[in-house]
């Protein structure tokens, strides 16, 4: 059972590292701002959120497991309003910003 | 252990990059936000040398009020970018401060190579008393109780450096609020975030300073991170600055070192001497006294970065 | 170990990089970020000393470390004071510069006097 | 892991430092930010300190300051839009 969660645990880390890369090569890779903004969210809310599911399985009690979960929450909210606000500023000042 | 020691190193060049891009960027706000980066770093290379406290001090501090002081200076000091660049010192100067600081470099780096190993300590010493203080965290008892004396100093500072900041305000704008009035309508999106964040924040500060007796935390964590809620409700203007004449404001600044002293003039009462705690009730007083503190970092910090009365006050 | 040897050269290079930074830019906000290096790069060297003073059960010297804590706070401060300042002197005569002569010219001056 | 992490972050600093304009700079902060927090709980993870995770969820609470700061400094409220009809 241990080695399954560990499996599991690694398998999760891994695809959250996965999805930071994306993030990554997408910011370095897509033509304008608004669509390398799209490549960020995607990269803040599953990379994380695997990482996290990752860690979950080693969490040693309820305290850290919901710390660990609101930890990515809060990140979840600080990502979707920075990414409304950096879109807001991209539209009305143009993509040369 | 050197597959840890070579992400060390990539660690170590990492802030090392992201200090000299602090350095050489073009422009203020490419340096601001560089220097942001660099303080996120820096939290980790704490916790990579086992000092915890100083991480959460670094990231509390770095990531929130910093940011939101050096952002906001460098987007106000924009138009004046154009005429410091033409001050830019020689090539023979900038030659000679390159050496001097490598000369400053190597010394440094030969005092740390050359460090005794296991190097002097105090570590001892801050364990054998922490059961008299009743508190687990060493780095919490060293702040209040060892050495309460530098700590209560240093909240005079934060508001000596608000005394000064204020007192830069022109002389009709006296008694004023910081900043600008609140706009008709706030931002709805950043409304929102400034809406569900502080009691999340408040939450989480108070929590970190409770924590801060056994556990990694404590008063200055926690009062920077509620010193950071009130901020960014300042910054959607779903409030403004209070004028810095509001009596509150003032016996909030004051709260900290004030209670601080008190306690410790008492010492000379109900324990050995100055600062010093009676046996037994160390760990509530302590408490007490961090408690007061958290309210004036929270306080303090926020003026801080809110600047010198910008409006005329209210009749 | 060598992990806090590591920590304690970076902080001398970062104290280098800092007073390189002091010294040859105009900026005053430069300046104070510059200064702010050269403080991060102190405390790094105290991290050193925290970790090297590992004893009686902690990971690292408590001493240090509140000093460290405390120092991050009064650096703070100190910044807050000097970015007033820069403001302040940006309000009064449209330029954020140190050199006396330039403060004296109203700043309608405009940006090709020197 | 918590080192490929580590190093997408590195290279989203790479992004930082040649990005095209002051939004960009802001997204690969942002990235930082999220990235820095998943290395912080890996590194945790891996090398067992305590209270790391009070760390990361002061990171986590603060991740939308800069961004916030940049968006409220950007217009400030005491000088008037140039062009206001560029809103929306």
């Amino acid at each position: 059972m241990s080695f399954a969660l560990d499996v599991f645990s690694i398998v999760a880390n891994g695809a959250g590292v996965f999805f930071f890369v994306a993030g990554i090569v997408g910011l370095l890779r897509f033509p304008d701002a608004l669509t390398r903004l799209h490549a960020l969210t995607k990269a803040d809310n599953l990379g994380l959120g695997l990482v996290v599911l990752g860690l979950l399985t080693r969490a040693g009690s309820l305290l850290g497991a919901l710390k660990l979960i609101a930890i990515w929450a809060l990140v979840q909210l600080a990502g979707a309003t920075a990414a409304q606000l950096i879109g807001r500023a991209v539209r009305r000042k143009g993509p040369a910003v | 252990m050197s597959v840890r020691l070579a992400l060390d190193i990539g660690l170590a060049l990492l802030v090392f990059a992201v200090a000299a891009r602090t350095i050489f960027a073009r422009g203020a706000f490419e340096a601001v936000v560089d220097y942001v980066a660099y303080g996120l770093l820096l939290s980790i290379v704490w916790i990579r040398l086992f000092a915890v406290d100083v991480a959460l001090t670094e990231d509390a501090i770095g990531g929130g009020v910093t940011g939101v002081l050096l952002i906001g200076a460098a987007a106000r000091l924009r138009s004046a970018e154009t005429v410091a660049a033409e001050e830019t010192p020689s090539g023979s100067l900038r030659v000679f401060a390159a050496c001097l600081c490598l000369l400053v470099t190597a010394v440094l780096a030969g005092v740390v190579l050359l460090l005794p190993d296991p190097g002097p300590t105090l570590a001892p010493q801050a364990a054998e008393h922490l059961a008299e203080t009743g508190l687990g965290n060493p780095v919490t008892a060293v702040l209040i109780a060892y050495r309460a004396v530098d700590t209560m100093l240093e909240k005079v500072v934060l508001v000596l450096a608000v005394v000064g900041v204020w007192s830069l305000a022109p002389d009709r704008f006296w008694g004023g609020a910081p900043g600008e009035a609140r706009a008709a309508r706030p931002e709805p999106t950043l409304a929102f975030l400034a809406q569900v964040l502080p009691p999340l924040g408040i939450l989480v500060g108070i929590h970190v300073f409770w924590a801060g007796a056994n556990e990694p935390g404590g008063a200055f964590q926690g009062g920077a991170i509620l010193a950071a809620m009130w901020l960014i409700l300042m910054m959607a203007r779903l409030t403004e600055a209070p004028p810095v004449g509001a009596l509150w404001l003032r016996l909030a600044l004051v709260a900290g070192p004030a209670v601080f002293l008190a306690f410790g003039v008492a010492g000379f009462v109900m324990a050995s001497g100055f600062f010093s705690y009676p046996p037994g009730f160390a760990k509530p007083l302590i408490l007490f006294i961090e408690a007061f503190m958290l309210l004036t970092i929270a306080v303090t910090l926020p003026m801080l970065v809110a600047g010198p009365p910008r409006r005329e006050p209210r009749p | 170990m060598t992990q806090a040897t590591l920590a304690g050269l970076i902080g001398a290079a970062l104290v280098g990089l800092g007073l390189y930074g002091l010294i040859t830019n105009p900026q005053p906000l430069r300046k104070n970020l510059a200064f702010n290096l050269i403080g991060s790069g102190v405390f790094l060297i105290f991290g050193i000393f925290a970790r090297k003073g590992a004893a009686a059960g902690f990971p690292a010297d408590p001493v240090p470390q509140a000093m460290v804590i405390t120092g991050i706070v009064v650096a703070f401060a100190a910044s807050a004071l000097a970015v007033a300042l820069v403001l302040r002197l940006h309000e009064e005569t449209g330029r954020a510069t140190l050199r006396p002569d330039a403060w004296t010219k109203p700043p309608s001056d405009g940006a090709g006097s020197e | 892991m918590a080192g490929m992490i580590l190093f997408t972050v590195a290279v989203g600093l790479i992004r930082v430092l040649s990005g095209p304009g002051d939004v960009d700079r802001l997204m690969a902060a942002q990235l930082l930010g999220t990235g820095g927090i998943a290395a912080l709980l890996l590194v945790a993870a891996a090398t067992g300190v305590r209270g790391v995770e009070d760390v990361a969820l002061g990171l986590a609470l603060l991740a939308a300051f800069a961004s916030t700061a940049f968006v409220t400094s950007a217009a400030p409220a005491d000088t008037p839009d140039p062009n206001p009809a560029d809103d929306r």
